[in-house]
């Protein structure tokens, strides 16, 4: 299991909002991607997880180039999960409904079969009350979560997650972070767009910082957040760190 | 059984269609099955003309444009004041005339009062009415020709409840109608005077109509035919229709 | 608030004198203007005979039965042009989503479609339709005005539907749609299971609004034959001379529509309000 | 982008290829489509018939100028109308949002006012009103179709568009009533100047809708005399024993209001972009 | 001009928002109140304006009583103006419609009568080149200026603010301070509801510290923001000054 963009490019008419990206993710790492807001983190991941098309480049997922534009993006998709900053859970299904969908349709299970393993993953997650619940009836915090294990429940390679704290209140930011660093335990290969420096340093095995559209700074947490080399890093994390 | 075997809609039974409702003089009490009214007991001569017991008649209702659409009729012949033209003849068919009917102009006391006479010149001035889906149309237009536009109705209840509202001074229907209707539908009803049969470019003859190409055609002929030389007809219609030589011909 | 009745507040004082006196006034000008028009409109010259003609008793009674029964009709061919006008409906919103190129006809039908039909007034249709298809050589029971103008009634009416639908299915926010695309569900899954129950809840309201409008709309079809409630008091009219069968046959509906009117105006006020 | 055409991304390179086949495709199916149906329906054994009762070319040109004609008394009808249907409505709508207790039965009658005229079929009104009024003794001019049928369209209109107009009222934030009350403006400077300007603003693709429909039902007039291009139709229809009038008339009428609707569908989806 | 409220009660259903207030401004003074959310504040501005009829007590204008339930509160709200917190101007009127209905209105005068005062109005709070836009092409500090026009278009002897600076963005918070501190050097009579302490400090001649319905502390702003009595208000002015 390894992702490695190359010379990734993507415009929105005029604007050039991914100017030739190319980065690797091993199996198990955690990369995190900062950068004010504008610099093409949500963009990356949409176009990682096929929801947009490419302009240019390749995304390699071990062998296989899937921004070949002729794939069909579907089976792809499966294999990549991604979590939004505002959940995006379906409102008309209870929480169990919300993660049984896609395993239902796709592996084509039954309800009993998806039952124990989803069961599971509530558990695990801490939501084991909340199963029955409609996301109106849940919190910021446990919608994420559930938001989370929707993704997990299809067993995926790799996992994207897109600023998934910055839409909760302070209090419950800590118990997403958690989720996320019991995944990592578990090994799992994930690319996260952040602007919780904090946790990216302490978690994150690598870091990129993204500006315009270009990768500025590359490399572990300890070095591109302590010692950036790039004035922009500079004044970037100046603004961040001052806030917080 | 002879002429009409087979032609049916329903082996052994003849089936006629009429309008809902079916209006005096032409049917009494809207029940045609009891045979009172002219049309009805035209009907059920050519019936037995044709060789059918009355109890082989069967009575449908179906309007003038259920029975002028392309295709297949739920009945085999239509009487309901039908008149005969050219353009209709192009899409179904019409039997022999079963009668010729005058035209007359139906008003009320008020407008009669009000000094409308029975003269061309005069009937130019009125308003006028008449029911769209009739014959009238073209006459009024062709014949009268008012001086403003008429206004067309649905039906002749329409067009009496305009003259007693007073949007219209007078209408123009076929003569043993407009006799019903002055004598008991319309309060102060008076008939101006009438356009006979014979002084119109176009009479208004009434025909049974039936499907295109139908093969019943040649049986209804001839047993309207056949009513017509024996008498038969002329009888039916002194019985039901009231004597009309009292009503001025408009000049 | 805790105040005995001795202990008012100075606002519940004065607004229990308001109270009294408003209570007075509006029942006391109400009454004034219930008798102006009882007493008055009878002194109309001719009331005595539009009420003959429009508010006859007698006729009311002799026609109501019958009318009551004629209405039986309407509501059945509203019972079953409903569910047809759904699925239609729905099938051509769903048509006008399509995005497969092969499938382009599709597109452009149901674009076509619901442009001709929103256009032309129902009565028309119910007219062409009701008398023309029949005529391409159907052989009876398939020619019946009911199906023929039923099927009028479902072509108009599930256009304006489709349009509804349509408007229901852009509201839902893409992200639902990216959301579910993303767990790798196919586009047709999408649709079915997280797209369209958010779409149809939506627009409710405005479709019980279309189902008022078809039930008034149901009596044009005794333009084409068939007996029915407007039909009946039409026969009623011709035959009495008389237009209070129509007066009834309104109050018949007044009775089915008010009832229908006043829930649908609940739902949008209610979906309105959730939304702000 | 500024790629010169040698120099085309990935994605341009393989879109160009997709447009091109999709191209093909999309026509290609069409056409398809369209032949079929132009070679298959004249197959059908009553094809000629129908053919000759409603797509007749000669009737057609027989008939086409005098339903244009005919067509300018809808339109006429339909512009006298406007206005009064306008002001009506707007009316009812200010009565049901009166408060003062003496003006109390104004609400009451705003209230069954609309539920009277939206529960009822247009056609009755236009009979119940049309042949109605006028028997209450009225003399000519005053008896007019032409007036009392206008008046049952505004009758009914008007409670649909007061109803759109209340909604619109009630849309409108109370804290900007609040900011113009604490201005020291009254009440009644309040609704026209602050409330109605931007009630009026966000209810007109509604009342687009409300257009197209009367519009269409102005062909109902025809139902009390007015000879308007429905009676026009109906009159060739049993002269010439064909239907083809009607498909013209439907014809003209697309031409007025698909175009209207397209309007209206545009400003409505305009409007609720800009709220969400 | 004076302005003397006496225990004024008013309850939302069970809700008692306002529980027993008496406080008095003299002429030419500012009164700021200040409190945390939900403690009245608005209410109480917005009953003195009475667009909210008072349960109980009275509220004198030198001698009248405006709060007697059966006066007409037409006339008397001429005499007081208000700001609201989200401005409320018209969003169909450019800014000099806005400032312009009220004076057309009430005091029938004409455009031409009212375009000289007017003009100079806007002039002296900086919007002289922003009359004849409309508030959607304004910034809120902007909007928010042209609404205080508004309410003194009609000399008011008396001005209420309700958090006029908390919907606008730092930098433009400063452009609506400096308004009302010219104001109060015109001799204009102020009560404002605030969280800005600074200003309060600066420019207030007396605060007022409400909690659940009732005044807690009242007196000059040196005395009640630096060394307050009540535990309460130490608590708040902690909160809120370490927030600053
Ligand atoms: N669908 C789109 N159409 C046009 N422009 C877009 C679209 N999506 C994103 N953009 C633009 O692309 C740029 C990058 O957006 P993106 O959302 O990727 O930034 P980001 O780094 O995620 O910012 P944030 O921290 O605010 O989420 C922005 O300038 C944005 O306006
Ligand atoms: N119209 C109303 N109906 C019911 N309760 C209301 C209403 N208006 C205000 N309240 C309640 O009254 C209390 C006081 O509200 P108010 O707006 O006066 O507080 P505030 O001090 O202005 O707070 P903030 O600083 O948040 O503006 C709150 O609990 C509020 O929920
Ligand atoms: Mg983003
Ligand atoms: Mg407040």
């Amino acid at each position: 299991m390894k992702l490695r963009l190359e010379n990734v490019k993507k415009s929105f008419g005029q604007t050039k909002v991914l100017d030739g990206i190319s980065l690797e993710v091993a199996q198990g790492e955690m990369l995190c991607l900062v950068g004010a807001s504008g610099s093409g983190k949500s963009t990356l991941l949409r176009c990682i997880n096929l929801l947009e098309p490419l302009d240019d480049g390749a995304i390699w997922l071990d062998k296989e180039d899937i921004a070949e534009p002729s794939l069909d993006p579907q089976p792809i998709r499966q294999r990549i999960g991604i979590v939004f900053q505002s959940f995006n859970l379906f409102p008309h299904m209870t929480a169990e409904e919300n993660v049984m969908l896609a395993p239902r349709r796709i592996h084509r299970k039954t309800r009993d079969q998806l039952r124990q393993p989803i069961m599971a993953l509530f558990e695990r997650f801490g939501l084991k009350n909340h199963m029955d619940h409609y996301p109106d009836q849940l919190s910021g915090g446990q919608q994420q979560r559930v938001a989370i294990v929707r993704a997990l429940a299809m067993k995926p390679d790799i996992m994207l997650f897109d600023e998934i704290t910055s839409a909760l209140d302070p209090e419950l930011v800590g118990e997403v972070l958690e989720v996320l660093k019991a995944l990592k335990n578990e090994g799992m290969t994930m690319i996260m767009a952040t602007h919780e420096m904090a946790f990216a340093r302490e978690v994150a095995d690598n870091v990129c910082f993204l500006d315009r559209g270009r990768i500025l700074e590359q490399g572990p947490p300890q070095q591109i957040l302590s010692d950036p080399q790039e004035p922009r890093t500079r004044d970037f994390l100046g603004r961040v760190l001052g806030n917080q | 059984d002879q002429c009409a075997t087979g032609k049916t809609l329903e082996a052994g039974k003849l089936t006629i269609a009429t309008g809902n409702p079916a209006y005096f003089p032409w049917v009494i009490d809207d029940a045609p099955e009891q045979g009172k009214g002219f049309e009805a007991a035209v009907a059920y001569a050519v019936a037995a003309e044709m060789g059918f017991e009355s109890d082989d008649v069967v009575w449908v209702r179906a309007g003038f444009d259920e029975s002028i659409q392309p295709g297949a009729k739920n009945f085999d012949f239509n009487l309901q004041q039908f008149s005969i033209t050219d353009d209709r003849e192009k899409v179904i068919d019409f039997s022999l005339p079963y009668y010729s009917s005058a035209m007359a102009v139906l008003t009320t006391k008020a407008v009669v009062d009000a000094g409308a006479e029975p003269t061309l010149a005069s009937l130019k001035t009125l308003k006028w009415g008449a029911g769209a889906g009739y014959t009238a149309v073209p006459v009024l237009t062709d014949l009268v020709a008012p001086d403003s536009d008429a206004l067309l109705y649905n039906d002749n209840t329409d067009v009496t409840a305009a003259i007693q509202a007073g949007q219209i001074d007078v209408a123009l229907f076929d003569l043993p109608t407009a006799l019903y209707l002055a004598a008991v539908v319309v309060d102060g009803g008076v008939i101006l005077g009438q356009f006979p049969a014979d002084r119109m470019e176009n009479p208004d003859r009434f025909g049974m109509l039936m499907e295109q190409d139908s093969a019943l055609k040649a049986c209804v002929d001839e047993a309207i035919a056949a009513l017509t030389s024996n008498g038969k007809l002329a009888e039916i219609e002194a019985t039901w229709l009231s004597e009309s030589t009292g009503v001025p011909v408009i000049k | 608030m805790a105040n005995g009745s001795a202990g008012l507040t100075r606002r519940q004082a004065y607004e229990r004198k308001l109270r009294h006196r408003s209570l007075i006034i509006a029942g006391g000008s109400t009454l004034a203007v219930v008798l102006a028009i009882v007493l008055l409109v009878p002194l109309a010259p001719g009331w005595e005979k539009v009420k003959y003609s429009f508010f006859n008793g007698e006729v009311f009674i002799k026609t109501f039965p019958k009318l009551l029964n004629a209405f039986v009709l309407d509501v059945a061919i509203f019972a079953w042009s409903v569910p047809l006008i759904a699925a239609l409906g729905l099938a051509i919103a769903l048509a006008r989503d399509v995005r497969n190129p092969v499938l382009y006809p599709l597109r452009l039908f149901g674009a076509l479609y619901t442009d001709l039909f929103r256009g032309v007034p129902v009565v028309l249709v119910v007219y062409l339709v009701g008398f023309g298809i029949p005529g391409l050589g159907l052989p009876r029971p398939w020619n019946s005005p009911y199906i023929w103008g039923t099927v009028a009634l479902v072509l108009t009416y599930s256009a304006y539907v489709a349009e509804i639908f349509r408007g229901g299915i852009e509201s839902v926010h893409n992200s639902q749609r990216n959301a579910a695309l993303s767990l790798g569900l196919t586009g047709q899954d999408v649709m079915r299971f997280v797209v369209l129950p958010q779409a149809i809840r939506r627009v409710i309201p405005a479709q019980m609004n279309m189902l008022i409008a078809l039930q008034k709309d149901v009596a044009l079809l005794s333009f084409i034959g068939p007996v029915e409630i407007f039909r009946q008091a039409g026969v009623f009219k011709s035959l009495l001379a008389n237009f209070t069968p129509y007066v009834v046959a309104a109050a018949i509906f007044l009775v089915v529509t008010v009832p229908a009117t006043r829930l649908a105006d609940y739902l949008i006020t209610k979906q309105n309000r959730s939304r702000s």
